[in-house]
């Protein structure tokens, strides 16, 4: 079940007009303030360092480059994804805060461009996480890395970038990939359904067979609750 | 004066700086832009940043320490606009003089570490470590200074400070009567904005932002509000001890733009140092400068 | 009544030679025998001093006045000395029974004699005489102690001794040839005329060298570690407690009557510092109890020949104090010795075997170092108030060695303190650690009591010492007693 | 003879000795102890007019010894010093009461032992405290070291070691006030204050700075000053828990204790500083201060090289020593209320703090600043007690901790002494730096996954430190409680008065108020929280180890806490700095103290005795005829 089915289809929020307004602003601080995170996993990121500097100069649009994952809003693949970096990409991918989006750039990204052989390369990255823009070429010149960037604040404005939501709703596809291609006993120290549940973002793709198994082997990795501990039964010495 | 016009001023008085130092963010990031040939940032970017932090879904807390981190990094700035008089308004400047406005400005870097380290983050801790060695390195030129002038108008009183230096006009002002003082104020001053040279505790190349590096959100936008604080905080306290303060909200703003841009121009001239050469500089340049400025004080 | 004052002196010694003959017919009487004399000379003199007996007074012996006859001058401070010398000898009598008994116990006895004389003879040649007979009551103790080492040290004492005495002869020789007299009363009356000059001065160096054989002075001490780490405790705290005291007393007792010379007195301090700062950087690093209280003991008597070199009223006061303090807590220390001699490693734990030992061990320690309120504290207090006073720079370093001194005997002494109570070495069970034995233990606990009751009666014990020391600086009385009321029974 | 007040209460002090001695070994000594320690601050506060400018309390008891009067009184000064120590006795008792009690006993520690000792420190700090002459004085001095020592030696090993070598210094610096006190006797004919005050202002200036030598050298030595100062952090680190936060909040003060009483009240601190040393710039006065800069800032940084928490602490206890003696030495109203509040302070943080970390030690076994980390999350209280002590020991509002240093500041700043202002400085950020290793290495970072079932320290211990904790707070934002007691100090000393508010200081040339700047503090977060907690989306708490790491997953065997040398950057510039120069001195002073001996021994043990005993002769005659 790709993402692209699920463009959602914009509806006017009904209710207090003063809401609509701040959700307009909103949206609008969203669109003119990215922070991305460049992952260079290829060749791609030569392309990304003139796209920063002065001749095109990416901060008049509100963007500036990020180095953790906590802070970016953007992930940026700039390139073919191996297997061994896929990992890190997804962990990466889980540990930003939504809303986020992902931007694939070059070929190697869409379909594995000239990896397309390899046994040790992710070919489409849509699979693993939900990607919200290809800048395809190879590589893609900064004017097209810019004009998707603009392209991607567009839809970010008009609220149609929301594939983040996608991971948390079909959750169990993406996992059910990720699987396949790292074995049954895969587990990022993100824990994505409890956080599903937080944001109240339960959808029926969230559950099924693979985080069932996700579930049975995973180690609870439940966030440190701030204790007194006198109830706790068993003394430690 | 009347309780409720202290109120009112206690309230305004973090607020202006809120702006101001929103605006000085803005100033700073155009002048790092027009250094580098660039176009910038838009006039709204600092709003547009903290206010998108401020709106991410996900916040992802690392515990109530990491939570009151922030509020501890925001708050302890709110309380120490409110000691740093500003034309019309001074607030309680007089309660506590400028030796608590300088603990006071520590308060949130303690609040900020105590977050960090809650993260559990190596590279944040590693970040504090230095952002407090850095401290060690400018507050000890600072103090010097601050004795300094201090000592020459024979009060803490921030009001009676700046009431001595408008005295006479120009000629009275601290940066006039103690040019060497000003100079060493000066570095101490930008060493304490932690900008490049100096920016040994964000150095994103190897510590991932250091302090910041599992802010995201709120967090991140906390922090975003601090800077603006920071910022407006060092450059008014500069101008209140050298440049005579501000008779009209023209001329202390204008003042306060002007003695930021210079940091912040030659910040964006240099490549960073490393922490020992850091305090190197500082405890050699400064602070003899500082000893001998405090010598003709004497 | 006051005539009775001789019977202290010839019955031990009378006793002594008695005693082999009724040993050899029955022990069991025979071992009463020297107990009862002392307990009765102790009887004797303690009466003395309860009855209120006018002191001081002299007895002439033999009917002859003085300066012509022999006399013995009973002040408070000789009464002082010669009543701990009967209870001294009391507490440390040799009981063990063996074929040496009667030779050990007669020796005791001769001991106890001649140091009974030694602290009431009022003539100089007759000092001389008891000196003697102490010194070789001793060596015979000393060597009986059985062990190859105590004859070798017993012959180094002797040699030393021997020197000594010959020095000490040669002193009182000139004196005699210069005044022609040995009686002290008369040579303080002739002194200021016929000895304050160079030749004087020779005469009491000569004496106090000769005597400080005994008195641990510096540098004629070395005898001191050896013989007190070889010999049984009970001699080694004799000698340490009492015989040195006795011979500072012949000392004091020259230099308050007749040699009130400052080089003489100078000579005195710059030895008396000699012997703190070597006895006690000594003490430092010694590796066995016994020694360690040696050189601690060289460096007490260090220290009151120190206060010895302030010849009024203020510093006998404080020799006094700082001698009969010695007297008190080496005693005490010598008997814990016992039984805790050999390497100190081996105390390693040894408060848990005997709890009492080390508790006494600690209190004596403390008041030795002069931790207040106990009586140590307060015998260091007279003499500094009294060193401070001095004008002359050499009594200031006397001051500053004293006090570092200090210092020093605290690190050492607890040292050990901190080692009997540390953990005992592993592997040994507790009932192997050494422990002093029972009535060595009851002895010392008998001076710890002494002690404790000294620290709680320190205002009364104050006063008296402070009247002894007046009397006893008192040259005119002395002169006065023994030259005008000759016939003793007043 | 009827009993006065301060007879009642070293009455009250002695049964609790006897009680903790005879009755310690079988019933609950801890709680019958605490119990009467509390009779005791009771007894305490019927004397309370003292800290209000009343008139001084006699004991009736005098003694008449060697022709010295012995006699014991309280003063203002005393009440002060007794109220911290019987309140950080009480305190540190009851903290012991309980389950740390248990866990001693079974660990073989001697509970019987650790009781007597400090009731036995107690009783001899009041005796100390009431002395009204020298002698009773030094008397008091005497029984307080050695009761230090026996509660330092108690816990064996290592502590024993550390207790050693505190007595050793002890004993020497215990000399050397004898000598002062022999001195003092010989030019004033007396021990009595009157008769030394008199006597001090015709001093010669000679006499008057082998005086102050003397007496600075050996009261400084208690207090951890410069050249001495080494035995102290390790003395006090081993000593058990309870009594370490007893001793590091108020035994070295008895140092501080003394001085006031002799050098600033008897010879009165401004005489000092008639004392020039020749060729210099410098008088005795200046040399105090230049010793008490120094002595906070070595030890503080010497702290922050610390990886064990207690001597971390300890260490500091030496540092901020230094500030109470330089606000004393500066001598102006302000400063020396400053130096005088931070004793209070001081005691109130140090406890905190020692027991915090003693909770820590209870519960994990160890108080290795590498061995723990993230605890915050299962000791949120004693978290809370810690942070609450080190704000204070940082001197950071809005704790006590820095009124006191405020002041201490200001006075600097009021007399120009800009070189000691910005040391003092250098003090505090170092300090800052050291604390928050301290916490962060224990309480933040990684939580060890040996430490996931770790209690909260049970309530015994925890009720102690939360009223400590809640007293550094209110006298933070109500410093003028304890500025009247300071105020009544001062003029019981002789020194001038500051204009104390209760909020804080007045003065023309600015003034503090506590009160308004920890309610604008409060306010600010009170703001920043309305703006963090409403202005943003609902925040999800995460695992520690769902955490950046560059791409790279973390597990929990994987240790990536940041503690060891926390400091590396500075430690790059600094780390040559530390050479342990006074570990030098100390090594080689003994090393000839040993050399000596040796050679001593080896004289004694020559067997040619009778060659030094006719060579002296001929030697001593010759010197005489010629």
């Amino acid at each position: 079940m790709s993402s692209i089915k699920q463009i959602p289809v914009i509806t006017e929020r009904k209710g207090n007009p003063l809401a609509r307004v701040f959700d307009e602003f909103v949206r609008f601080c969203r669109s003119r303030s990215l922070f991305i995170l460049h992952y260079c996993t290829g060749c791609g990121a030569i392309e990304l360092p003139p796209a920063m500097t002065s001749r095109f100069d990416m901060e008049r649009l509100g963007i500036q480059p990020m180095v953790s994952p906590r802070q970016a809003d953007i992930l940026l693949i700039t390139g073919y994804v191996s297997i061994k970096t896929l990992k890190r990409v997804i962990l990466t991918y889980e540990q930003m805060g939504s809303p986020k989006y992902v931007i694939g750039i070059c070929s190697c990204t869409v379909n594995g461009g000239m990896y397309w052989q390899s046994y040790a390369t992710a070919k489409k990255l849509d699979e693993y996480m939900p990607v919200d823009l290809y800048i395809a070429g190879c590589m893609p010149r900064p004017e097209a890395v810019l004009a998707g960037l603009q392209k991607l604040m567009d839809r970010i404005h008009s609220g149609e970038a929301n594939s983040w939501e996608d991971y948390f709703r079909n959750y169990d596809y993406y996992l059910g990939n990720q699987q396949k291609l790292f074995g049954e006993n895969w587990q990022t120290p993100t824990d994505i359904i409890t956080e599903a549940k937080h944001y109240d973002l339960i959808d029926e793709g969230t559950f099924g067979k693979h985080t069932q198994l996700l579930e049975q082997h995973q180690k609870p990795l439940e966030a440190l609750d701030m204790r007194l501990g006198h109830d706790l039964k068993e003394p430690t010495e | 004066m009347a309780p409720m016009e202290l109120i009112i001023e206690l309230l305004l008085m973090p607020l202006v700086a809120f702006v101001v130092g929103m605006m000085m963010v803005l100033m700073m990031r155009r002048i790092a832009a027009k250094l580098q040939r660039r176009i910038g940032p838009p006039f709204f970017q600092p709003l547009y940043d903290i206010v998108k932090l401020h709106s991410k879904q996900t916040q992802i807390s690392h515990g109530l320490i990491h939570d009151i981190g922030i509020v501890m990094a925001m708050g302890g700035y709110i309380a120490a606009e409110t000691l740093l008089p500003v034309p019309g308004m001074t607030g309680i400047a007089e309660k506590g003089g400028i030796i608590t406005l300088l603990y006071l400005m520590m308060i949130p870097s303690l609040g900020l570490a105590l977050g960090v380290g809650q993260c559990a983050n190596p590279n944040g801790s590693i970040g504090i470590a230095r952002a407090l060695t850095a401290m060690l390195a400018y507050d000890i030129p600072l103090v010097i200074v601050i004795f300094g002038v201090a000592y020459a108008a024979g009060t803490t009183n921030l009001v009676d400070i700046i009431a001595v230096q408008q005295a006479g006009g120009f000629e009275t002002w601290g940066a006039v009567q103690m040019p060497v003082l000003a100079i060493a104020g000066l570095i101490a001053m930008h060493a304490s904005l932690g900008k490049q040279p100096f920016e040994i505790y964000i150095a994103p190349a190897e510590i991932a932002t250091g302090p910041m590096v599992e802010m995201s959100g709120k967090y991140l936008g906390g922090l975003f509000v601090m800077q603006c604080f920071q910022l407006y905080t060092t450059s008014v306290l500069y101008v209140s001890l050298f440049l005579g303060g501000g008779t009209t909200w023209f001329d202390f703003l204008l003042k306060s733009f002007l003695v930021l841009a210079i940091p912040v121009s030659i910040a964006y001239l240099f490549p960073r140092y490393r922490t020992e050469d850091l305090l190197r500089l500082m405890w050699k340049w400064p602070v003899m400068l500082g000893l001998i400025g405090v010598a003709f004080v004497l | 009544m006051s005539d009775l004052i001789v019977l202290p002196l010839v019955l031990p010694l009378f006793g002594a030679f008695l005693l082999p003959i009724v040993m050899r017919t029955s022990i069991s009487i025979g071992a009463w025998i020297g107990p009862a004399i002392l307990a009765y000379g102790c009887w004797i003199l303690g009466d003395q001093w309860i009855s209120g007996t006018t002191l001081p007074f002299s007895l002439a012996i033999g009917g002859f006045a003085p300066p012509m006859g022999i006399n013995l001058y009973i002040d408070s401070l000789a009464l002082l000395f010669a009543f701990a010398v009967q209870l001294l000898g009391l507490l440390f009598w040799p009981f063990k029974i063996d074929q040496e008994t009667a030779r050990r116990q007669a020796l005791m006895l001769l001991l106890v004699a001649a140091s009974t004389g030694l602290a009431l003879s009022g003539d100089l040649f007759n000092l001389y005489v008891f000196y003697e007979l102490v010194a070789v009551a001793t060596f015979g103790l000393i060597a009986a102690s059985g062990g190859s080492a105590a004859y070798a040290s017993a012959i180094r004492y002797l040699i030393l001794s021997g020197i000594g005495s010959v020095l000490t002869l040669l002193g009182i020789a000139l004196i005699y040839s210069q005044t022609g007299t040995l009686n002290l009363a008369h040579l303080a009356q002739l002194a200021p005329e016929q000895l304050n000059n160079k030749l004087g001065l020779t005469a009491f160096l000569t004496i106090l060298i000769g005597v400080g054989v005994k008195a641990e002075l510096f540098p004629v001490n070395t005898w001191v570690p050896e013989v007190y780490a070889t010999a049984t405790s009970r001699v080694s705290a004799f000698l340490a407690g009492l015989v040195s005291k006795l011979a500072l007393l012949i000392i004091l007792r020259l230099l308050v009557l007749i040699f009130h010379q400052p080089e003489a007195i100078q000579v005195m301090l710059v030895l008396g510092i000699l012997g703190v700062i070597s006895g006690e950087l000594a003490a430092w690093r010694a590796k066995d109890m016994r020694r360690m209280l040696a050189f601690s003991s060289i460096g007490q008597l260090g220290m009151i020949f120190i206060a010895l070199a302030i010849p009024e009223q203020g510093g006998l006061l404080a020799v006094l104090a700082l001698t009969f303090h010695h007297l008190l807590i080496k005693s005490g220390l010598f008997m814990l010795a016992d039984g805790w001699g050999g390497a100190i490693e081996k105390l390693r734990g040894a408060a848990k075997r005997s709890p009492l030992a080390a508790a006494i061990f600690v209190l004596f320690s403390l008041s030795l170092i002069g931790m207040p309120p106990l009586p140590g504290f307060w015998a260091k207090f007279t003499l500094i108030t009294q060193l401070a006073a001095q004008t002359s720079p050499l009594y200031l370093i006397g001051l500053t060695v004293f006090l570092l001194a200090t210092v020093i005997e605290a690190a050492y002494l607890l040292r050990l303190a901190a080692l009997l109570y540390g953990p005992a070495a592993k592997d040994t069970p507790i009932d192997t650690l050494a422990k002093p034995a029972g009535l060595s233990l009851a002895t010392a606990s008998l001076f710890g009591i002494g002690l404790l009751a000294a620290a709680l009666f320190i205002a009364p014990v104050g006063d008296l010492l402070n009247h002894v020391a007046g009397q006893a600086a008192n040259t005119d009385l002395y002169i006065n007693t023994v030259l005008a009321g000759t016939g003793g029974s007043q | 003879m009827t009993l006065t007040l301060l007879d009642e209460l070293l009455l009250f002090s002695g049964v609790t000795v006897l009680v903790a001695m005879l009755l310690g070994r079988r019933l609950p000594a801890g709680w019958m102890v605490t119990i009467l320690y509390g009779i005791q601050l009771l007894a305490l506060m019927k004397m309370a007019p003292l800290g209000y400018g009343g008139e001084p309390i006699s004991s009736a008891l005098t003694f008449e010894v060697m022709g010295q009067t012995l006699s014991w009184r309280f003063d203002a000064l005393s009440w002060y010093f007794a109220l911290i120590t019987l309140g950080s006795a009480l305190l540190s008792s009851w903290y012991a009461c309980g389950e740390w009690e248990q866990r001693f006993r079974q660990s073989g520690g001697n509970l019987w032992l650790f009781h007597l000792a400090m009731t036995l420190n107690v009783f001899s700090m009041l005796i100390l405290l009431a002395s009204g002459d020298l002698l009773s004085l030094f008397i008091g001095w005497e029984l307080v070291s050695w009761a230090g020592f026996l509660l330092m030696a108690m816990a064996g090993g290592v502590a024993t070691k550390a207790a050693m070598r505190y007595i050793t210094y002890a004993m020497a610096g215990a000399m050397a006030i004898f000598g002062g006190i022999a001195l003092v006797y010989v030019s004033a004919g007396s021990l009595q204050y009157e008769a030394i005050l008199t006597a001090a202002s015709q001093m010669s200036t000679a006499h008057l700075w082998m005086l102050v030598i003397l007496f600075g050298a050996g009261f400084g030595i208690k207090m951890g000053l410069m050249p001495f100062h080494l035995w102290q952090a390790p003395a006090y680190a081993e000593t058990p828990g309870p009594g370490s936060a007893f001793l590091g909040a108020i035994s070295s003060r008895m140092g501080l204790f003394a001085i006031l009483l002799v050098l600033v009240k008897l010879f009165g601190i401004v005489n000092i500083d008639s004392l020039k040393i020749p060729f210099t710039l410098i008088d005795a006065r200046d040399l105090l201060a230049w010793i008490a800069v120094f002595t906070i800032i070595f030890p503080t940084f010497t702290a922050m090289k610390q990886n064990d928490a207690r001597q971390l602490l300890a260490w500091h206890g030496i540092g901020q020593g230094g500030y109470m003696l330089l606000g004393l030495v500066v001598a102006d109203a302000m400063g020396a209320a400053g130096g005088l509040l931070h004793v209070f302070n001081h005691a109130t943080y140090q406890a905190a703090l020692f027991m915090a970390v003693t909770a820590v030690i209870h519960r994990t076994g160890t108080a290795d600043l590498n061995k723990l980390g993230g605890l915050v999350v299962r000791m949120p209280l004693t978290f809370m007690v810690l942070l609450v002590g080190i704000i204070g020991l940082a001197g950071l509002p809005p704790m006590n901790g820095f009124v006191s240093k405020w002041l201490v500041y200001r006075s600097l700043l009021n007399e120009g002494m800009p070189l000691l202002f910005v040391a003092a400085v250098i003090g505090t950020l170092g300090t800052i730096l050291s604390v928050y290793k301290l916490i962060h290495n224990i309480f933040l970072g990684q939580l060890r996954i040996e430490h996931d079932n770790v209690k909260e320290a049970p309530w015994s211990m925890m009720i102690p430190m939360l009223i400590l904790a809640a007293i550094i707070f209110i006298t933070g934002l109500l410093p003028g409680i304890p500025l009247a007691w300071v105020a009544s100090v001062q003029q019981a000393v002789g020194l001038p008065v500051s204009d104390y508010t209760l909020g804080g200081v007045e003065s023309a040339s600015g003034s503090l108020d506590m009160i308004w700047v920890i309610g604008v503090l409060f306010a600010g977060f009170g703001i920043g929280a309305l703006i963090f907690y409403f202005a943003g989306g609902r925040s999800k708490r995460v695992h520690q180890l769902d955490n950046y790491a560059g791409g790279h997953f973390l597990t929990a065997d994987v240790r990536y806490q940041y503690s060891d040398n926390f400091y590396a950057g500075l430690m790059h510039l600094i780390g040559g700095w530390y050479r342990g120069s006074f570990l030098w001195l100390e090594q080689s002073v003994k090393s000839l103290v040993e050399f000596l001996s040796l050679g001593m021994q080896g004289l004694y043990r020559r067997a040619n005795a009778e060659f030094y005993l006719l060579s002296t002769a001929l030697f001593v005659i010759a010197w005489v005829v010629i």
